[in-house]
C-alpha cells in the first residue's frame, strides 16, 4: 500500500527507496501543521512513503523552526507544531478560557505528576487530607491524568499518571521535565518514606527507578 | 507567637463572636492539620529542616485549644493530630526509655518535618507549574486542522465453523417443514380427489380401485402403499359426497368401485 | 533592535517604530497559524503592534514557505496556510477494521458453497427468506463470491459461485473440501427438490453433475 503512494509523491523513482530527506521533511511539515493533536512518529511512520526515517526529518524540521513564530515541540512520543510562547498576545481571539482548578486540584495534579505513578493514598499522604472524588474526576475529565498501573502492594490499589494532554498543555517535552524536578529528587522529597513504626512497602523504590530509568514509558529516540 | 495572631481573647465580647465566627471560616479554609502546621511553621522563619517539632507540636496544642475555648467545631482529624503531637511532645521531653518498643521522638518529629517539607515543596513546584507557558494562554496549537480522511477498510472475516454452522443452521430449519421434505414420495387425498373426480363419469360398472391409482405409482412399493391409501381415503370421501359406491366381498379381497346412480 | 527586545515587550517599545520586518514575519506566521479561518489583512494590521506592514510581511512568509510542505495562500480576500497538494496523501489514515459477517450473508455464502453454481431464487427457497440485495453484494464486493454461468431454465437467471478468494480465506483447496459436504449428501440433505406443486424444472440433476464435472464453467475451482 505504501509503494502505491509513493507512486503519487514526486519521488516516482523510489519505489523500493524512501524519498530524498528533504522530501521527507515536507511531509514531516505538512502532516504537523494539518494536525492539532500532537503526532507521534510511529504515526508519521505509517501515514508516510515505505522506508522513512520520521524521527531524522523531525530534526532537520525542527532546527529550520527555530525562532520562527512556530515551533516544532516534543510532546512526550509526539511532535506538534505550536506558536511561539512570547507571540501569545496576538492571540486574544484564539485564547481559550482555561477552567480555574481548585488548589487542591493544582496539588494532586502536581503530587501526581512527581510522584507518578501515585495512589490515592500517597496523594492522601502528601497532603495530609483525603482526596475528594470529585477532584480526580476533573482532572480525569480534563486528560491531564489517567490510570497507570496497578501497584503490586496489598490490596493492588490503581496508580495515577500524567498524560501527554497535560505534557502538552504545560509545554513540557517529557514528565522528566517538569520544573524542579531535580532538586526535589536530590532533597529526597519524592522518596515515599513511611512514617517510623511502619512496615515499609519495599515497592515504590522499584515503581520509582522504572519511571526514571531510560528504558521505561518515553523513548530515547528523540533526545537531543 | 503565631497564635495571638489567630486568637486575641478569651472573654467573649460581640466583636470577639465576630472575629471567632470569622475563625471558622479560617479553619474551613485549612485543608486540614498538615496544612494548619505548615502554616504555624512559617512562622518560625526558619528553614523547615531546621524546624523546632516541639515548638511546632506547642503551638498547634495551643491553636486547638483556643478552638475548643471559642467554640469553633473542629473536625476528628484536628483533635486527633492534636493527640499525636502531645503524645509526641512527651516523648521529645522525656528522656528514652530503652525498655519502651517502637520509633523513638527524634524519629517521628524527623518524619512530620519531612512530610511538612515534600507538602511545601509540592506547593512550590504547583506554582511553577501553574505559572508556565499553558497552551491556549500563552502558545497555541494550530487552529485550522485539517481533516485525516480516514479511510477504513472494514474486512469481514469469517471461519469455516461459521460457515459450516450458518448451513447447519439453514438446513435444520429445514428439517422444521417436513410436509416439504416428504411430499416426493406422497400422493395426497386432495391430489387422489383431483384424479379421481374426472374419472368416475366413466365407471359405470364395479371397477377396481387399482385402476384409480396414477401412473407411475405402481412400481416404487413406498410411492405404491401411499397412492392406494390416497385413493382409497378419497374414495371414501366420493362414497360420503354420494357421487360413489364402494363394495368388498371379503378381506383382503378387491375393492370395488361404481358410480352411484343419481335417480335412485 | 535585537529579536530579544521585541520578544519581551513587543509592543511597548514600538509606540513609534514598528517591530523590524523579520519579527513582524513571525507574528503573521503565528497568526495564520493559530487561526481557525484564514485572516484578512486589515484583520492582522488589527492585531499587530502599531506601524506594522502586514503585507508586506506576508509577502516575505510566502516567499519563505515556496517548496515547503505548506504553504502560504490566498483565500478570497484573506489568508491561510494549506498542506501543499502534492502532500495531499498524506492526509490520509488508513484504518482496517475487522468485522463479523452477517448471520444472513453467512447463510447465504454457506448456500452458495455447497450448492454452486446457485441462483438467487435457490438460495431463497433453502433459506426460506428472500435474499437482500446488500448482502449479494456484500459477498460479491468481498471477492467471495462471483458470478458463475446463466441456469439453462425459464428467465435464464445469473448464478452464484464461490471464488479462489473465497478458497484461500477458508484454506480450503477446492469447494469440495467444504467440511461434511460429501456427508451431508450421503444423508440427503442436500438433493434440491422444487417445492411441491411447481413444475419440476428438470434440471436440477444436470446442474449437480455439471458441478461435479471438470468440463463445466467452474473447472478450475473444482478439480482437484
Amino acid at each position: 500500500m505504501s509503494e502505491e503512494q509513493a507512486e503519487d509523491t514526486p519521488q516516482e523513482e523510489s519505489l523500493f527507496e524512501a524519498p530524498p530527506m528533504g522530501e521527507q521533511e515536507r511531509m514531516v511539515e505538512a502532516v504537523l501543521f494539518a494536525s492539532a493533536e500532537p503526532v507521534t512518529v510511529r504515526e508519521l511512520e505509517a501515514r508516510m512513503p515505505h522506508g522513512c526515517d520520521p524521527a531524522e526529518a523531525l530534526a532537520h524540521l525542527r532546527k529550520r523552526y527555530e525562532g520562527r513564530g512556530v515551533r516544532v515541540v516534543r510532546v512526550g512520543d509526539a511532535w506538534a507544531i505550536r506558536t511561539a510562547p512570547d507571540l501569545g498576545f496576538l492571540m486574544q481571539k484564539e485564547t481559550v478560557e482555561v477552567r480555574k482548578l481548585s488548589r487542591a486540584a493544582i496539588e494532586t495534579l502536581a503530587i501526581i505528576a512527581y510522584h507518578q505513578p501515585c495512589t490515592r493514598a500517597e496523594i492522601e499522604e502528601i497532603r495530609g487530607v483525603s482526596v475528594s472524588r470529585g477532584t480526580i474526576d476533573q482532572l480525569l475529565e480534563m486528560e491531564w491524568i489517567r490510570f497507570g498501573r496497578r501497584k503490586m502492594t496489598p490490596g493492588r490499589p490503581v496508580t495515577f499518571v500524567v498524560t501527554e494532554t497535560f505534557l502538552d498543555h504545560f509545554g513540557l517535552e517529557t514528565a522528566r521535565d517538569l520544573p524542579g524536578l531535580k532538586e526535589l529528587r536530590a532533597a529526597g522529597l519524592l522518596e515515599n518514606r513511611p512514617p517510623p513504626g511502619t512496615i515499609p512497602l519495599g515497592q515504590r523504590d522499584e515503581d520509582e527507578d522504572e519511571l526514571n530509568s531510560p528504558e521505561s514509558g518515553q523513548t530515547e529516540l528523540f533526545e537531543d | 507567637m503565631a497564635d495571638r495572631d489567630l486568637f486575641e481573647e478569651d472573654t467573649l465580647s460581640v466583636t470577639e463572636r465576630l472575629a471567632a465566627e470569622a475563625l471558622i471560616v479560617d479553619v474551613d479554609g485549612f485543608e486540614g492539620p498538615l496544612d494548619v502546621l505548615l502554616m504555624l511553621s512559617r512562622t518560625q522563619k526558619v528553614d523547615l529542616r531546621k524546624i523546632s517539632v516541639l515548638h511546632l507540636a506547642q503551638q498547634y496544642l495551643t491553636f486547638v485549644e483556643k478552638a475548643k475555648a471559642l467554640r469553633i467545631e473542629l473536625a476528628a482529624d484536628y483533635l486527633v493530630m492534636a493527640a499525636w503531637l502531645a503524645f509526641l511532645k512527651s516523648r521529645l521531653l522525656l528522656p528514652p526509655d530503652p525498655t519502651e518498643e517502637g520509633p523513638s521522638g527524634e524519629e517521628l518529629a524527623a518524619h512530620l518535618a519531612f512530610q511538612l517539607e515534600r507538602l511545601q515543596a509540592m506547593r512550590d513546584v504547583a506554582a511553577r507549574l501553574m505559572a508556565r507557558d499553558q497552551k491556549g494562554r500563552d502558545f497555541f496549537a494550530r487552529g485550522q486542522a485539517e481533516d485525516v480522511m480516514r479511510i477504513r477498510t472494514v474486512t469481514y472475516s469469517a471461519t469455516l465453523l461459521d460457515l459450516m454452522q450458518g448451513y447447519a443452521r439453514v438446513r435444520t430449519r429445514d428439517e422444521f417443514r417436513p410436509f416439504v421434505m416428504d411430499r416426493h414420495n406422497v400422493f395426497t387425498m386432495e391430489q387422489a380427489l383431483d384424479r379421481m373426480r374426472p374419472l368416475i363419469g366413466f365407471a359405470g360398472d364395479w371397477t377396481d380401485i387399482t385402476s384409480y391409482l396414477p401412473d407411475g405409482w405402481e412400481t416404487d412399493p413406498v410411492r405404491r402403499r401411499s397412492a392406494t391409501a390416497a385413493t382409497f381415503a378419497a374414495s371414501l370421501e366420493l362414497v360420503k359426497e354420494g357421487h360413489m359406491e364402494i363394495r368388498q366381498s371379503e378381506t383382503f379381497a378387491p375393492i370395488q368401485l361404481r358410480r352411484k346412480d343419481q335417480r335412485e
